[in-house]
């Protein structure tokens, strides 16, 4: 493994992890590239001293209340658009699996999600899609801790030009013959609608 | 879709039971007699002497359950087994490797190892083959050489062993998100752009169309063999994906230049003539339409 | 719009276009950036010139067939896991095999698949191909069932860095590695040892 010395070397690991993560990374997050448990003093000085690195560049290194950021400056934004960019910006699976479980089984709480998918979800999954307007919570399920519901929302399908739900596309065969128990399905859900 | 045609086999003649048996035991002997090493004949394997047996051939059979884990199946069994004798996969001592793999099957069902069908099919198999090599070659149907009761095993051995290599190296290979990262930066501001939909357009216009306006790109010279017919085979299937019928010619991507363009051309014959697609045209210089083959089923629903 | 004059400021924005391109960048793509014509030699040295600016970080610039790509380097990926919540899977050899097989021999049915293996494959194993996105269903053969054809996706070669499916190891050269590997001993071999 890298062995890490210099704060130039640690600065280096940072810089790395930032630049290929598709959301914001929290300072938390942050913490677990390293064995060592530096201070916040030590910290702010890193990414302060990562972003005077990136002031003269075409991208730079922001904080969002999410979290810490890569992202190109706006006065670059007339060269860029010059390139056809085939795909949009992609969010991470994690980010993707969420929402799809959220679209196609709402409303659900983390919980769910967490069982769906098998692993932990980080709360910057769900913040990402908050602050996109694609999901909010909807309500509380009636259980130990009262776990919000989460579900999509109307800005949701105007952004991917749906009239409904039951225009998602549908499950595949596979999915449909896993999901034999489920008895909600879309032509259900399109009979009900006024 | 394999390439059983380019095996090539060793000249095989029939030989007298015992002879067979006593000339192909060499290869594998540490599990039947292994007389004859310390005698003034040392044994020859494709014509040199063997000085050693090999010695890790044998399995002890206390190591059975994990080497059965261990192999994907019969044929891995049997390359095992090849591999390990050192013996030519295309001129495979049946009798022996027989035994062998019978002597294996046998401890097996004897330690009470839960066996795969698979296994057992493979004997059979194995018995059947060697049974047709002791027969007398048959009379030569029209001019074309008797056909090597081996040929089949041997093609699938070496598919098999080729798919299994194969599977290693790509395992291998530098793979995103294990052996490095994409950087991904946000782009500020990025509107998200929609896939716009594939229109329909006359075919009348289609082929000869494509075939004009690749030719005016001919400066983007594409190598034809660095193309691949069953990529664009697939690449065809995935775009009627659930769209029922698609226009001909929405199929070909100009940009691509001429030697794409007749790849995807082959390609679309193949996927006709392996009845994965279907090209219907109503009338003479009507628009021709493709889609997927439909299943039986589908059809019912519709008409339910 | 935001003035260029030096190499510097041409450099920049090449920079902030491949940070942020979700694929490889032919050098085609990468010329509509500028209203200037540049010659091929002048690309090279910014190229050239940008590719040494990231000699000594975590992320290098690299030239592959389909064109230039920011990627992290090897050596750093062992911090990088560190933020990651779900880690790409060690596949067994079913897998392994069972993909090789698909990728060389596309599109085939599983039939196919367990006619060259031998045994029966596992729905499983063709479930975590497709989860990871590496294949899919392109169509069904036309036989007894209706059998799903299996084929590669592009994020297969996306992820292994392949333009397309010609530029897999070619099958001949791998048997020249498979007759080299013959003569080593493999873990299974091991495990026979008394």
């Amino acid at each position: 493994m890298l062995q890490l010395y210099k704060p130039e070397d640690y600065k280096r690991v940072i810089e790395a992890a930032l630049l290929v993560a598709a959301e914001p990374t929290p300072l938390a997050e942050l913490r677990k590239l390293f064995d060592e448990n530096f201070d916040d003093d030590t910290w702010r000085t890193l990414l302060d001293d990562l972003r005077r690195d990136w002031a003269q560049r075409g991208v730079e290194l922001i904080q969002l209340a999410s979290g810490w950021r890569f992202q190109t400056r706006p006065e670059y934004q007339a060269y860029l658009d010059r390139l056809k960019h085939d795909k949009p910006p992609r969010y991470s699976r994690a980010v993707q699996e969420t929402l799809a479980i959220i679209a196609y089984r709402q409303p659900v709480t983390r919980g769910d999600i967490e069982e769906i998918r098998g692993v932990a979800v980080s709360p910057n999954v769900l913040k990402v899609l908050e602050s996109r307007g694609w999901i909010d919570t909807v309500g509380h399920r009636d259980a130990p801790g009262r776990p919000a519901l989460h579900a999509t929302t109307k800005k949701f399908l105007d952004d991917l030009g749906l009239r409904s739900l039951s225009e998602l596309p549908p499950l595949t065969e596979i999915e449909r013959v896993m999901e034999l128990g489920n008895t909600q399905t879309p032509e259900q859900e399109e009979a009900a609608e006024p | 879709m394999t390439q059983a045609g380019a095996i090539l086999l060793k000249p095989w003649h029939p030989v007298p039971l015992l002879a067979a048996e006593a000339k192909a035991a060499v290869p594998l002997a540490p599990t039947f007699s292994g007389d004859g090493l310390d005698g003034p004949h040392r044994p020859k394997v494709y014509g040199e002497t063997m000085m050693e047996m090999p010695r890790d051939l044998y399995i002890p059979p206390d190591a059975l359950e994990i080497i059965l884990e261990s192999f994907e199946g019969p044929l891995d069994l049997l390359l095992y087994l090849i591999r390990k004798a050192n013996i030519d996969v295309l001129d495979i001592p049946m009798a022996p490797l027989t035994a062998q793999y019978l002597k294996y099957v046998e401890e097996m069902r004897q330690h009470n190892l839960e066996l795969a069908a698979e296994y057992l099919l493979m004997a059979a198999m194995l018995i059947e083959i060697k049974s047709r090599m002791l027969l007398p070659r048959p009379p030569k149907a029209d001019d074309g050489e008797p056909e090597d009761p081996r040929a089949e095993l041997v093609r699938r051995l070496i598919e098999y062993e080729r798919m299994k290599a194969a599977g290693k190296v790509l395992d291998e290979l530098p793979q995103a998100g294990r052996n490095y990262e994409w950087v991904s930066v946000w782009i500020t501001d990025k509107v998200v752009e929609r896939q716009p939909e594939v229109s329909l357009h006359d075919l009348q216009v289609a082929w000869l169309g494509l075939m004009k306006q690749a030719r005016a790109k001919a400066h983007h010279r594409v190598r034809r063999d660095e193309l691949s017919v069953r990529e664009h085979m697939a690449h065809i299937l995935r775009r009627l994906q659930g769209r029922g019928f698609v226009a001909f010619e929405s199929l070909f991507d100009v940009a691509n230049g001429v030697a794409s363009l007749v790849v995807s051309f082959l390609a679309m014959l193949e996927l006709s003539r392996e009845l994965m697609i279907e090209i219907t045209q109503n009338e003479a210089l009507a628009p021709i339409y493709v889609r997927t083959r439909v299943e039986p089923t589908d059809v019912a629903t519709v008409q339910a």
